[in-house]
């Protein structure tokens, strides 16, 4: 890290999202497209290099290729920083034998030589799969303003949504007095985002020691805010009050992507001050040719369209032909629509590949699916 | 000096009065070109694709858009330690006063003799911006190779009808060797049996010793001469294999071959050849957000580029990056380049609308195919009475 | 990779190097300090880059942080090509399970997918752990010549040394007819440097139907090279004629950088055509005291020097108090010799400490070792 | 306009005639020093470790050596996406020719205008290098950022008796403001109680929308005077804060001062307290092989670079990158650049060898500790006649 930099970010990029079904057979959920030239990272790396943070470790572990293509040095989001940027941590062996990561808390507690290089004051901990802007040096200013221990991103959901999620109780000063995942008769709304602040040399101390008596903190929710809550460490709530997504399942991938669609979206992808940056690609321009058709849409280079778009993204590479009508639907980087097919409420996986006529038609309730490098339809010759 | 290693110089020193106002700020070679490419990116990506890494450029002027645009070279691949990409500016020797040119000559030809050296390169190849195409500079090293002659040239078979009478023609042998480059309308050039006149591409191949050797020549007889002429010289004096080039080509010299070329890459069949081919067209990256089209949008037969907003109607027209076209407006057969906005309600027809300008609501502009409407970089046009229509 | 390349470079660094003892106990074996300035990989590095190679997977899996931070995005090796580049492939899972590497050919099998996604011509093995300059263009064009299915570099050692090695017995054509591993009685000189051209499409084929079936092909020596023999593929040895060490003992690691200290050592290391490139660090110059002495030695940036060097080493960082003696010794990075010292045929691990007065005194046949961040004779004051 | 984010010019435009022959062929800023550095790493190693990424650098000429040393700026972090390094050259005002100067006017300052509005910073820093320092920014930050005055300068408190007639020093009021920037022999100046001048280290901080307006109200007033005149006038009419800086310190005006600042850091404490701070200097990377001390070699108190091969007596000198030192050669007190030879049997004393020279065997070069003999760069010397010794 650089000598004023005080916090270290580690992105928890390991899941294999196995909500997203065959979209995550081949690839790391962090690495799925989003947005038509996105992939679902950018937005934590961006808010990171936007946040001042220079220094970033990305634990991979699950089908981590083309997130690592991806994310390269780091140079597409300014995170090249000689004295910082971007690592990569994937499982590694050693003389105390091969290390997998058995969970949150686990896969800190296994890097924590890369850690301790790094030397930092506080760990900011992220999750790799969220949709959101935010600046994380308001959160470290307030964590800090709280002499806190622990602070944990929440953001306000109704009762219904609560029983979904990790819901933390506080007290009047914000203080967090409970921590219940799941709660069927939920006591807040203030539901965790998955994003933490420790000051370093607590959790250091409280996983090293778990690790080696083998009560072990596997988990953030779990196990480690419990033990937080319980050796009454300074927990406080941070909330944010932004557009912010998780997109772990297809329903509310595709629910995002349709949101990110209209104009009026709350995340605002074409604010100049708080740019989302992906990894750099040269393509041609788009081509539309006469009969296409496109309303209500988001293009992106080197699209071919010869059918009508309607309400959908198309990402890089992605080719439609003509008749062919794609309603309410993202396609992912290099999908093939053939001519007069059909896609309706669907999720295109990359480069797959929909032959002339086939129909992929999905409800709003029951989005279609279509995996990566699938091929539906081509009649043989 | 490594086998077969090549460097490559680039000149941006290039005739630029008739494509004014599009090049009063820029040289030819920084003049945006199908959707979001400069036309340097052409000889830059032939370069890159045929894994040179020692490139150097000449300029004209000081110009920022050369710097702004290339940076570190990064994007062709030109900033590793393998090479690099040298930029040297103020080589037009028109702008030098009289009493300083004998100051330069032993100066002139010093940065590149000095490059030259430097890149320890067996071969050297040396390019122009004006004739875009998307050539195998390997596949030009093996034709030379092969040969006896010390220069390679490159020509592209027009029609001769097609050619214009001031754009410069081989003047090949019969057993396919160029002993001039001359202007097309010079009576030693006739066209052969099938009525094709052989168009140069301005690209020179030769070995790194004997360029060396050229441009010390030249210095010591004091000549301030342009790179370009130097290369015509060479031709005529040592003869020069001339390798014909099939692919996608257009020649950029004033505002209407401009317009014209750009509206070729229209065609499906052009735009594929020139974008889709094995070699691809690298340029600047930039970080756009998608072009959104709204519902009232429709847009035929065009190329977009990322970033743009797009309400009104476009037809067989090339729109760049971050370009605004705002509801009800009619644009046709036009070119629009980066960062434009278009108000409601305005016709476009026949234009060429060069970067950052804003067109105010309710207006007409109309050029013709054959003079197409050009408006400057970063003007702002409000009333009717600011534009000549034809 | 580009489109003009056929061959991809697999660097093997993967392996603990256990018979290096201390040294590497907390960093892999290609990471290890050499000459002075540079690491074990190093030359594996410069020679890919020098021969043309563009693009190089670098398989690790023991302790590669140190590694991984070395070669970072292959810049100082000019390996940061935009369409190829070095990439670091470590373990990893997917829905088949977690993907942990066997032994070499497992390893290749293991990272099909990253293979795959280059499609190569032609597959370059390499080890990351020699000392050598050499051009692999040359044995490229030899497996090509031989239209050999594969080609194995091959090192001529005397009888003695042959009982260490894999030993390739050839026919006069050079084809290989029969290997042996470890000979009790050598039927040829021609010792296998683990260095390999494959036809990837072959390859391919006998590791994805092996893995398969059960018949794992785990390790070249010990399986593919067999196999090929048994089944009649055309196997070359490519004879090597220049200065190669393996340095994969505390001896013969020694002895290398003892060699690498005398200015005629053929491995010319100073030969700007072949240059061996490291990890590029800025740091000051050397500072010689009055007091110190130094004879046959090399010293790089960053060193304080007040004692007496003979004939060894000295790398980044390292201080040597005043009255101290260093002899026949190489001293790895950052660490620090007190006064009155006495280092005699010795490696001094990276950050190490070796107090005053203290003695570390080897002998030729038993060289001292002090391991990474290793504190000696420092009294507690 | 993001919170306290500062951009950096540097200013190569330096008076560099009582450097020559040492400045014959590069800016002062280029000049190697410390066995491996430049002068410009000084004032952008500060820049870098204070986490600054927009940099603009002034040359005075086309400067081939400053774009050599810079390249990208990448080792000095300044090529990522979040800034860069903008090299504009040809900042020198007396090499315009006054008839040109008219159509100057209006575009000398647009550069550095245009620089500062799209670094979209609140504050800008502007640095010479002839002033050797290894100053903390952001603490310049902090205090100017505490104190009302539009302008912070920074000073280096030094004995009155050790000052140079022709060097500068602050004009300091009691409350510690700079109210000018004059000529130590001014005689308005006087020393402080404790016998001390502020030498002006030539650093300015200020908002950078100040910076903007001086730039532009002399760009209306038609004065083409250079940004360091422009600095001394800013702190004359609004005042300044003066900010003391108490590291290690060494200006370059003449060839004297250049050798006694080379001889300065051989002292221990110096060394450290400029190279071994918190804040790291940084340069151009260099992949170079150890440098080898044969059997013979004598070195003492001396720094030495890398790659070099020494087979001779070195006492107290400065010895940079690739040099060869013959044996039976003695070396003392010397500065030595890189890729130099120094032939056997030679002796130098109170010598500056510059780059790439090639002595011959047995001869001897002297000068004295007031008048370092200077040999130019790339010399060769092979006759006792060829050298004046002192």
């Amino acid at each position: 890290m650089n000598e004023n930099d005080e916090m270290l970010a580690i992105i928890l990029a390991g899941g294999q999202g196995s909500r997203l079904g065959k979209l995550t057979k081949s690839t790391a959920k962090p690495a799925i497209p989003f947005g038509g030239r996105y992939r679902i990272i950018d937005f934590t790396l961006s808010n990171c290099a936007n946040s001042g943070i220079d220094t970033v470790g990305v634990i991979t572990q699950y089908q981590p290729l083309e997130l690592n293509a991806h994310i390269g040095n780091g140079s597409s989001w300014g995170l090249d920083d000689q004295n910082g940027g971007v690592t990569v941590l994937q499982p590694f062996s050693s003389t105390e034998g091969e290390k997998f990561f058995e969970g949150t808390a686990h896969a800190i507690y296994q890097n924590i030589e890369y850690i301790d290089q790094q030397n930092p004051e506080y760990l900011l901990v992220l999750s790799g799969d969220h949709i959101y802007k935010m600046d994380y040096r308001k959160m470290l200013e307030y964590h800090k303003a709280k002499k806190a221990s622990l602070t944990v991103g929440v953001i306000p959901v109704t009762t219904e949504e609560a029983k979904r999620f990790g819901m933390m109780n506080t007290d009047e000063t914000d203080r967090i007095i409970e921590f219940e995942e799941k709660p069927e008769h939920p006591k807040s709304n203030k539901a965790s985002m998955g994003i933490y602040i420790f000051n370093w040399p607590t959790l250091r101390n409280y996983l090293t020691t778990s690790f080696s008596t083998n009560k072990k903190l596997e988990d953030f929710g779990k196990n480690v805010i419990p033990m937080y809550l319980a050796n009454n460490e300074s927990t406080y709530a941070y909330s944010f009050e932004g557009y912010w997504r998780d997109v772990g399942t297809i329903h509310s991938l595709w629910q995002a992507n349709m949101e990110f669609l209209s104009p009026h979206n709350s995340l605002n992808i074409g604010d100049h001050n708080w740019r989302i940056n992906s990894k750099a690609q040269v393509l041609p321009p788009m081509f539309l040719t006469n009969t296409s058709n496109v309303n209500n849409s988001m293009i992106v280079d080197s699209c071919y369209v010869s059918g009508e778009i309607d309400h959908s993204i198309l990402s890089q590479r992605v080719s439609v032909g003509s008749g062919s009508k794609v309603v309410d639907s993202m396609i992912m980087p290099g999908a093939t629509i053939g001519k007069n097919a059909v896609v309706d409420h669907a999720l295109i996986g990359e480069e797959a590949v929909i032959g002339d006529d086939a129909v992929v038609k999905g409800t709003t309730d029951d989005i279609a699916v279509v995996g990566y490098g699938e091929v539906l339809g081509v009649k043989k010759s | 000096m490594k086998h077969n290693t090549v460097s490559a110089i680039i000149n941006l020193v290039e005739p630029w009065e008739s494509l004014e106002p599009l090049t009063t700020e820029r040289p030819v070679g920084t003049l945006p070109f199908g959707g979001r490419y400069r036309l340097i990116d052409f000889p830059l990506s032939s370069i890159a694709n045929a894994g040179i890494r020692n490139v150097m450029i000449t300029s004209p002027r000081s110009g920022r858009s050369v710097s702004d645009h290339l940076r570190s070279g990064n994007d062709w691949n030109l900033d590793t330690i393998r090479g690099g990409l040298f930029n040297f500016p103020y080589n037009d020797l028109s702008l030098v006063s009289p009493e300083k040119r004998d100051n330069l000559i032993h100066h002139y030809y010093d940065n590149t003799i000095l490059f030259l050296k430097r890149s320890n390169s067996e071969y050297s190849v040396i390019m122009g911006t004006r004739n875009i195409c998307n050539i195998d500079l390997s596949a030009l090293l093996r034709y030379h190779q092969e040969r006896d002659n010390p220069v390679t040239t490159v020509y592209k078979s027009i029609e001769a009808d097609d050619i214009e009478p001031d754009t410069t023609v081989l003047q090949v042998t019969d057993n396919g060797m160029a002993t001039a480059i001359v202007p097309a309308s010079n009576t030693n050039v006739s066209p052969t049996d099938n009525g094709k006149l052989a168009k140069s591409l301005n690209i020179y191949l030769m070995s790194t010793v004997d360029l060396i050797d050229i441009l010390k020549e030249a210095n010591m007889r004091g000549d301030l001469i342009s790179l370009e002429r130097l290369m015509l010289q060479a031709v005529i004096q040592h003869n020069a294999n001339a390798f014909e080039y099939t692919g996608f080509y257009a020649n950029i010299h004033d505002i209407k071959s401009y317009y014209d070329a750009s509206m070729s890459v229209l065609s499906e069949d052009n735009f594929r050849a020139l974008f889709y081919s094995q070699r691809r067209i690298y340029t600047k990256v930039k970080n756009e957000i998608p072009t959104f089209f709204a519902k009232s949008s429709q847009v035929k037969g065009s190329l977009c580029g990322t970033g743009g907003y797009i309400e009104g109607k476009i037809d067989h027209s090339v729109i760049f990056r971050n370009v605004f076209i705002n509801r009800n407006t009619e644009i046709a057969d036009s070119v629009i380049m980066q960062g434009t906005r278009i108000g409601a309600g305005t016709t476009i027809e026949n234009a060429v609308i060069d970067k950052n300008v804003v067109i105010g609501p309710n207006l007409k502009l109309k050029g013709t195919p054959d003079n197409p409407l050009v408006i400057g970089k970063g003007k702002r046009i409000f009333r009717q009475t600011e534009v000549t229509n034809d």
